[in-house]
């Protein structure tokens, strides 16, 4: 546990360095210094994973915060190694990455202090357990994410978004500060183990108590309606932030919700409905707006919130095992989403850094302005196909185990009886299978649009491919990817025990079953690829000593070939959004062409947000003009100012006196 | 005696609802400051003469003489005629001061209900004096009026004073002379920054701050 | 002994300046009062045993723990102020003769407000009271503009009539007490119950409006952003760091009256109300502000809001209160006075002529920036635990609901401030303005007080000391019946 | 022995399949037709073949074609026959059929999109469109027969379906409707797109291939028709009684075949090809009869009738 503690500090103090070293040599300290973490923070990890056990430190606060414990169960290991991980990651890639505002009026130095403080905070926000210590490590969570969200701040929008962000995390913390307090209260004691009294009492507190927590930890996660301010923070941070915000970050809410589930059980029968249909909706919301989005980094961001969906599905679908007895599906439901947490993990981190190599060599985010980039980046190009399949959950790659494992607890859940269960996991399996088709249709669209086809924009053909600490990170995560789509049994026993926490009746030949499984697929899995191989070969040896001509594509007649005539993602995606168009709001800026000889014509179209086009914006506009109500109170009379006293004043005497005394 | 000394002290300020001449507000002042020490030669008794002094003093001397003739001359050379409001009737403020007052006597006899240790007089007049003052400053709009009502305001609260000027003398004199000071404070204020600053005094020309 | 030297040293001292109209001897007197109220401050941390003495109140000024909280807080918004000064009164060119009169003003303000705190009779608080707002008048107009007279004198009459109002409510409490006879807090609290309910209301809501005005909470508040937004910098730092908080206590101690005579459940109420009104007027302006400094002075309004939200929600509440009353004054006082160093260099309140403030003046946009951070109660600065305790104390008097428009109106004021000061801070800097060349530079006195009051905020708000927490809790203690 | 049989029954069918189709719709037309084999024949041609690569494309158009057939013939190894277990199969195997399947169709789109011309970019896009509403459906359909029997692998399902009581019909028939809709869809015949058509702007299949010649044609042609062979053998292990054993159920099996090979005949012959932009309600159709089945489901197992 010191040791964790003494990685966590590395972290931050290689942060703090950075605020002494040039702008040239940037960098390479926190890179450093996160790489030196890793052999503080990973064994006591590794030693909790595997025999399960609790590490403790307490730390003496003065009052109000009082003692506080730190403690590395299973379940915050499980979180410590992805934050440990995706910090060094990050710190490489940053390296790279920022190489392109070194002559820019930003302050790297700042930049990599935050990163640093992030990562602290994020390592100490899954170990601490007294409410009002876990507050302030998550404020300070949000406010270190919000200054690199802001990191280009000399743009107006960008600058917009992060107060968006800041102020959506705010109204988070608040649900959470209620909720803590509440508790605090009620139990007379800051430690997390006091909230288990609390979450257990009987009657509507502790649901409403539950769902607050839900609340506030489901605007970090971005469930649905709490999501709005992914998909305008994320394209507006640099894309080694938005890697890490939507990899790392995110999780810490879902870690929230799992520490609440396993902390007080689940009050009510009902909240795992709740959240499991919370869930499904949330993913299929996401991918579809996923599907309408023209910015690269605004689509991934839309990826996040329908894997946050799966994620949700995995835990409300254990929620369900629990409420109902059922150990099997609990533990397939748990096991997904966690395993489903360490994937999305590792390729949308994969997929934001290859967007950001794009977007570092090309400069822009815009996927129509892109097209045939593989000839230039082969590397980045075979990466980011990797992890659009695993994010697609194509067998052989990471993403596919897990999405298994929930399909499989949703069929084992299914039994006579229980209508409402049945309905519900009905549900669940269209609507995964809805979000693994949508996700499919998205993933070949950007892949395609982007990656090949022909360059849509001039002096696309001639990019230099990435650098070595651009690729680096990613080659690692591919790696990763395809080791566990191949062998899930690399990572699963670590899973065993944090599973264990929420399912102490989880017997060993339920657990040996599902491994069992696992082993059948990894087979499955190895004579797919056998077979992949053997075609190749096929082709390689039927292919030897034929001719193979190059030539230009089949145009159906038309000679002229040009990417103008190519298809874009927009005419890609349409036949799509013609089906789901009730739910994608769109907004056009239309300019027609004027006069007999028109100079100019315009036709502008983006796609709003359903959330935030009717709920959200309407309510915000709602309270500003109640408060503006109240502005013409400030005229500058003085006769006026005294006047308002001098009503409160009768106010207040006519009051005494008709009060009974 | 004292009972027609304070009605008539209220009809005071009736006038002054009525009143547009600055002069007139004056002068009434000077005679609110009177009747405000016959009515400490009447009513307070069991002090000793030193309080009993301090107390004339300001009443008769500074309320009823000192002040009323130093604005009057300062008046005089400003040419500050009129309360400039001609377009505001003077119907209204008297109404609702008359309305306040039969307030103040109502809430005079019901408080007296109560059973509580004041003369019920006292309070109802005060109460109904200061809110009618009060009602005068967001009415008017000459700085140099607010000034005046504010000097009615504190003739008010002298006289709910006195209703315990026999039990706590110190705590009259503090509040009196301190009241006084700001009222002369004030003045100083409008006549020489204010006026120099602004050409026009009405109360109008401080209304930049605003939001 | 100290108590008499903290009243006769700023009056002798102010004479002197005023005699003398020397730059050194004013710089050196505003100084030296500043360390005769550290030390004094100093030497009550550390030789008082702080306990609440309501049994042993005695003599017309006595320094029990509340007094010595919101004195100490005065202390140190006074130090960093005069140390500001220094680099006010250099840069405005002031004449000798004027700055000899500011310093002088300065004492008297100073040493008024600490009338204010120590004094233990109702009467001579109300007196101190007003005394303040004469001297605080003259500071306001210090930079004679025609807009600074307007504030001031908005401040001084609107403010006079409350204080009057104030009086009048002494009286009647008076009225009401007749038995007792006393205005010292010690009869009074010993024999409240003595008082007649009806006269005890009656005189507390006289009390609220009179010294609410010069808290300025809505709706009594309407001067408040014109004063705090046209004084000098510094002396918004005193005015809303120090005058405001020095007024609440006077409202908190007769609020123990209440308490004793089982009538706080209405004054409860009352400052409830108060309290959020407060929240709710100063949130409307946030959203639309256009001026940095009224921006501040809002946010006043509002945390003087939270202070009655506090005050009327228990021991808890009282607790975070006071710890809100501290934070607050120390973070605002390092708000205003940088607010000094930006329209220095940017020769404008506008929020919208101030950009890129981290690019032209690193430190002084950081402390900007830390200092709206700290005010804005995000972690680790101690407003963020003040506005947890007082969600704990919203539960615990059972009306947790309240935490809901709480919160909201808290965000609202979140954004609308935030925005403006990201906005100011970020970006790039537009060109100095002509008049003042690029050799706009800033001395040490213009950043060092702020990154000091920074630094105790964090210690605070990270680990409060035991001492503090003790004397938190015997001053919380006068609630308790 | 009679595990080669199967498997070796599995991957001829495809050929057979393509060739009583065309043979049917030649007799309705009144021609005589090709020979049965003629696919084989086709295939062994284009294997002989060299290959014209467009200058556009990149490794993605070439590694393709061989992921597609070794996908679709994955998914044929987790299929059971009638009577018989699949080669492989364990717990919630269906999940890992319909994702191999998807996994072929990524590729396809993914290399029809590396070619860059707007035809198969066009083919694409629809293909991508309408697996979105027949997926869902699929996996609708799956989860109530795994509701009925309790099981959640093919074989297990398929074996325990003809013992449970007798709403099955009902089931059953449901089922098999929209399994023949997804034969349809997926195998992209008449009524949704027609394989022989020679306008580039109605193709939804064909165009996507267009730039394909050669071995890796033939990989392709196989790997779509072994995808409907697929399908319709599931048609079959719905409706054929396992009590036939494994000989009977093997014939009944190659039988069913047939059948439903002609079925798509005679509709390709009957009905005409829908308008594209009233595919969807066709396809949606399929969707219906799943919601219906998996709610007849629900309903009957909390006691129905």
């Amino acid at each position: 546990m010191k040791l964790l503690l003494i990685g966590t500090v590395l972290f931050f103090s290689g942060g703090i360095l950075e605020l002494f070293i040039p702008r040239k040599q940037s960098g390479f300290v926190s890179a450093a210094a996160a790489a030196l973490a890793q052999f503080f923070i990973l064994p006591p990890v590794f030693q909790a994973l595997t025999d399960g056990s609790t590490m403790s430190v307490s730390l003496d606060f003065s009052l109000p915060i009082g003692t506080a414990f730190l403690r590395l169960d299973p379940l915050a290991a499980f979180f410590c190694l992805i934050i440990s991980i995706g910090g060094l990651l990050a710190s490489i890639y940053s390296l790279g990455y920022m190489k392109m505002y070194r002559d820019r009026p930003y302050s790297l130095s700042s930049y990599y202090f935050f990163l640093g403080l992030l990562f602290t905070a994020m390592l100490l926000v899954t170990v601490v357990q007294n409410l009002l210590l876990f507050m302030i490590v998550w404020e300070i969570m949000s406010l270190a994410s919000y200054f690199l969200v802001i990191f280009e701040h000399d743009k107006e929008e960008v600058r917009r978004a992060g107060l968006y962000y800041l102020i959506a995390m705010q109204i988070g913390a608040a649900f959470l500060l209620t909720a803590f307090a509440w508790a605090a209260t009620l139990t007379g004691s800051l430690d997390f183990t006091a909230l288990a009294g609390v979450l257990s009492m009987p009657g509507s507190a502790s649901t409403i108590i539950f769902l607050l927590f839900f609340a506030g930890f489901g605007f970090k996660a971005g469930f649905l309606p709490l999501h709005t301010w992914l998909p305008l923070a994320h394209p507006a941070a640099p894309t080694s932030v938005s890697a890490v915000m939507s990899g790392v970050m995110i999780k810490t809410g879902i870690y929230g919700i799992l520490r609440i589930i396993l902390l007080g059980g689940i009050p009510h029968a009902s909240l795992a409905y709740v959240i499991f249909g919370i869930a499904l909706l949330t993913g299929i919301f996401g991918v579809m707006n996923a599907i309408v989005q023209h910015d690269l980094k605004k689509l991934l961001a839309y990826h996040s919130i329908e894997n946050i969906g799966i994620i949700g599905i995995g835990i409300g679908l254990g929620m369900l095992g629990m409420v109902y007895r059922q150990e099997g599906v609990a533990l397939c439901g748990l096991l997904g989403g966690l395993l489903h947490v360490f994937n999305h993990f590792s390729f949308k981190s994969l997929l934001f850094y290859g967007a950001g190599v794009v977007y570092a060599k090309t400069h822009t985010r815009e996927i129509d302005k892109l097209g045939g980039l593989i000839h230039s980046l082969p590397i980045t190009a075979t990466l980011f196909l990797v992890g659009s399949l695993a994010i697609s959950g194509m067998p052989l790659f990471s993403g596919f185990i897990s999405e298994f494992a929930i399909y499989t607890g949703l069929v084992r859940s299914l039994a006579p009886g229980g209508a409402i269960l049945n309905i519900a996991v009905g549900c669940g399996l269209a609507g995964l299978a809805f979000i693994g088709v949508m996700a499919v249709l998205c993933f070949t669209k950007v892949f395609s649009i982007c990656f090949l086809g022909l360059p849509r924009v001039p002096h696309q053909e001639k990019l230099s491919e990435g650098s070595a600490l651009l690729l680096a990170p990613m080659v690692a995560l591919g790696i990763l990817i395809v080791c566990i789509g191949l062998v899930p049994l690399l990572v699963l026993p670590l899973l065993k025990n944090v599973v264990a926490q929420f399912v102490p009746g989880i017997v060993a030949t339920e657990w040996e079953q599902m491994m069992s499984l696992f082993r059948r697929l990894s087979l499955a899995m190895a004579v797919l690829a056998g077979l992949i191989i053997f075609f190749l070969v096929l082709r390689r040896l039927l292919l030897t000593g034929k001719p193979v001509r190059i030539f230009k594509t089949w145009g159906c007649g038309y000679q002229v070939e040009s990417s103008r005539m190519s298809y874009t993602a927009s005419s890609f995606a349409a036949p799509f959004v013609h089906l789901v168009a009730p739910f994608v709001p769109r907004e056009r800026e239309v300019m027609p062409p004027q006069g007999l000889f028109p100079q100019e014509a315009r036709y502008k179209r983006h796609y709003a947000d359903f959330i935030a086009y009717y709920m959200i914006d309407p309510l915000s506009s709602l309270l500003s003009r109640f408060l503006g109500l109240f502005t013409w109170m400030q005229t500058g009379r003085t006769q006026q100012y005294i006047l308002y006293g001098l009503v409160f004043l009768v106010m207040l005497l006519v009051w005494i006196m008709l009060m009974p005394s | 005696m004292s009972g027609i000394l304070i009605v008539l002290f209220g009809t005071t300020i009736l006038y002054i609802c009525a009143a547009s001449r600055i002069e007139a507000f004056v002068k009434t002042l000077a005679l609110q400051g009177l009747l405000l020490f016959l009515l400490i030669m009447i009513d307070v008794h069991e002090l000793n003469w030193l309080n009993i002094a301090f107390l004339s003093l300001e009443t008769l001397l500074m309320k009823a003489i000192v002040i009323p003739y130093f604005l009057l001359r300062v008046i005089r050379r400003n040419e500050i005629g009129r309360e400039v409001a001609p377009d505001v009737s003077q119907l209204y403020p008297l109404q609702i001061a008359s309305i306040i007052f039969i307030a103040g006597f109502l809430m005079a006899y019901w408080a007296a209900g109560t059973g509580m240790v004041v003369q019920p007089l006292y309070f109802g007049m005060s109460i109904s004096v200061m809110m009618v003052s009060l009602l005068l400053i967001v009415r008017r709009k000459r700085i140099i009026t607010h000034i005046l009502c504010y000097m009615t305001l504190e003739n008010g609260i002298f006289l709910l004073s006195l209703s315990v000027a026999n039990e706590m003398p110190l705590l009259i004199n503090l509040g009196v002379l301190l009241d006084l000071f700001v009222a002369i404070y004030l003045l100083v204020i409008f006549f020489n920054m204010i006026q120099e600053m602004y050409d026009g005094n009405n109360i109008d020309v401080l209304t930049e701050l605003k939001d | 002994m100290m108590r008499f030297l903290l009243f006769a040293v700023p009056t002798i001292l102010s004479l002197l300046v005023l005699w003398r109209r020397d730059r050194l001897v004013s710089r050196g007197a505003l100084l030296g009062v500043a360390a005769l109220y550290l030390a004094a401050a100093t030497a009550w941390w550390t030789g008082w045993d702080v306990v609440y003495l309501e049994g042993r109140l005695a003599g017309y000024f006595t320094i029990d723990s509340l007094a010595l909280w919101f004195f100490t807080i005065m202390t140190l918004v006074f130090a960093a102020a005069a140390v500001y000064s220094l680099f006010y009164l250099r840069e405005h060119e002031v004449s000798p003769q004027r700055e000899a009169g500011y310093v002088a003003t300065m004492l008297l303000f100073n040493m008024a407000m600490t009338g204010v705190l120590l004094a233990n009779h109702l009467a001579l608080l109300w007196v101190f009271v007003e005394a303040t707002t004469l001297t605080s008048a003259l500071l306001i107009y210090f930079e004679r503009h025609k807009s600074s007279l307007e504030a001031a004198w908005k401040y001084i009459f609107i403010c006079s009539i409350g204080i009057t109002l104030a009086f009048v409510g002494i009286i009647i409490l008076s009225i009401g007490s007749k038995s007792i006879g006393s205005l010292f807090f010690a009869d009074l609290y010993q024999r409240a119950g003595e008082i007649n309910p009806f006269w005890l209301k009656m005189a507390f809501a006289f009390m609220l409006v009179g010294f609410g005005t010069k808290i300025g909470v809505a709706p009594l508040h309407a001067w408040l952003p014109d004063a705090h937004s046209e004084a000098p910098s510094p002396v918004s730092a005193l005015l809303s760091g120090a005058l405001l908080n020095s007024t609440f206590l006077g409202l908190l101690r007769f609020q123990g009256i209440m308490v004793r005579a089982q009538l706080h459940q209405f004054a409860n109420f009352l400052f409830l109300v108060v309290g959020f009104l407060s929240l709710l007027i100063s949130a409307a302006f946030m959203l639309k502000i256009k001026n940095y400094k009224r921006m501040l002075a809002y946010s006043s309004i509002e945390n003087m809001g939270i202070l009655f939200l506090g005050s009327a929600c228990g021991r808890t509440g009282i607790y975070a209160a006071l710890l809100h009353s501290a934070a607050h004054s120390l973070s605002k006082c390092s708000l205003f006075l940088t607010s000094g160093n930006i329209l220095h260099l940017y020769g404008s309140k506008r929020v919208e002529d101030v950009r890129g403030l981290l690019q032209r003046e690193p430190r002084t946009g950081w402390i900007w920036l830390l200092s709206f951070l700290a005010i804005a109660g995000l972690p680790p600065f101690p407003i963020f635990l003040s506005k947890f305790l007082l969600i704990m104390a919203f539960f615990e008097v059972g009306m947790g609901w309240l935490a809901a428009p709480f919160l909201l109106f808290v965000i609202v004021l979140f954004f609308g401030m935030g925005g403006a000061v990201f906005r100011m801070t970020f970006g790039i800097a537009p060109p100095p303005p002509p008049e003042r060349g690029e050799g706009v530079h800033l001395v040490i006195a213009a950043y060092a007080p702020q990154m000091l009051l920074l630094i105790l905020l964090l210690a605070i708000g990270i680990n409060l000391p035991a001492k503090v927490l003790a004397l938190m809790q015997s001053a919380a203690g006068f609630y308790s019946k | 022995m009679i595990t080669l049989l199967h498997l070796s029954l599995l991957l001829i069918a495809p050929i057979l399949f393509l060739g009583i189709i065309n043979r049917v719709k030649a007799l309705w037309a009144g021609r005589r037709g090709a020979p049965l084999l003629q696919a084989a024949f086709e295939i062994g041609k284009l294997l002989r073949k060299g290959e014209v690569i467009s200058k556009t494309t990149s490794f993605v158009f070439r590694l393709s074609p061989s992921l597609q057939i070794a996908a679709v013939i994955f998914a044929a190894l987790l299929m059971p026959l009638p009577g018989r277990p699949a080669l492989l199969y364990f717990p919630g195997d269906f999940v890992l059929f319909a994702y191999a399947l998807g996994l072929a169709k990524f590729m396809l789109v993914a290399a029809a999109m590396d070619t860059g011309s707007s035809f198969e970019g066009m083919g694409a896009s629809r293909e991508m469109t309408f697996s979105t509403i027949v997926e869902p459906a699929f996996f609708l359909l799956l989860g109530s027969l795994a509701l009925i029997t309790g099981q959640t692998s093919f074989t297990a399902i398929f074996a325990l379906l003809n013992y449970s009581a007798g709403y099955s019909v009902l089931v059953k028939a449901l089922c098999s409707i929209s399994l023949f809709i997804m034969l349809l869809v997926e195998g992209c015949r008449v009524p949704v797109d027609d394989p022989n058509t020679h306008l580039e702007l109605t193709m939804i299949h064909e165009v996507m291939i267009l730039d394909y010649s050669g071995p890796d044609l033939a990989f392709i042609l196989y790997a779509s028709s072994l995808k409907m062979v697929l399908i319709a053998t599931l048609l079959a292990n719905v409706l054929i009684p396992v009590s036939a054993g494994v000989a009977g159920g093997l014939l009944l099996f190659a039988g069913m075949l047939t059948l439903t090979a002609i079925g798509v005949g005679l509709v390709e012959s009957l009905i005409a090809r829908v308008r594209m932009t009233h595919v969807t309600q066709f396809i949606f159709l399929m969707t219906a009869l799943a919601v219906t089945t998996f709610s007849a489901v629900i309903f009957f197992l909390s006691g129905g009738f």
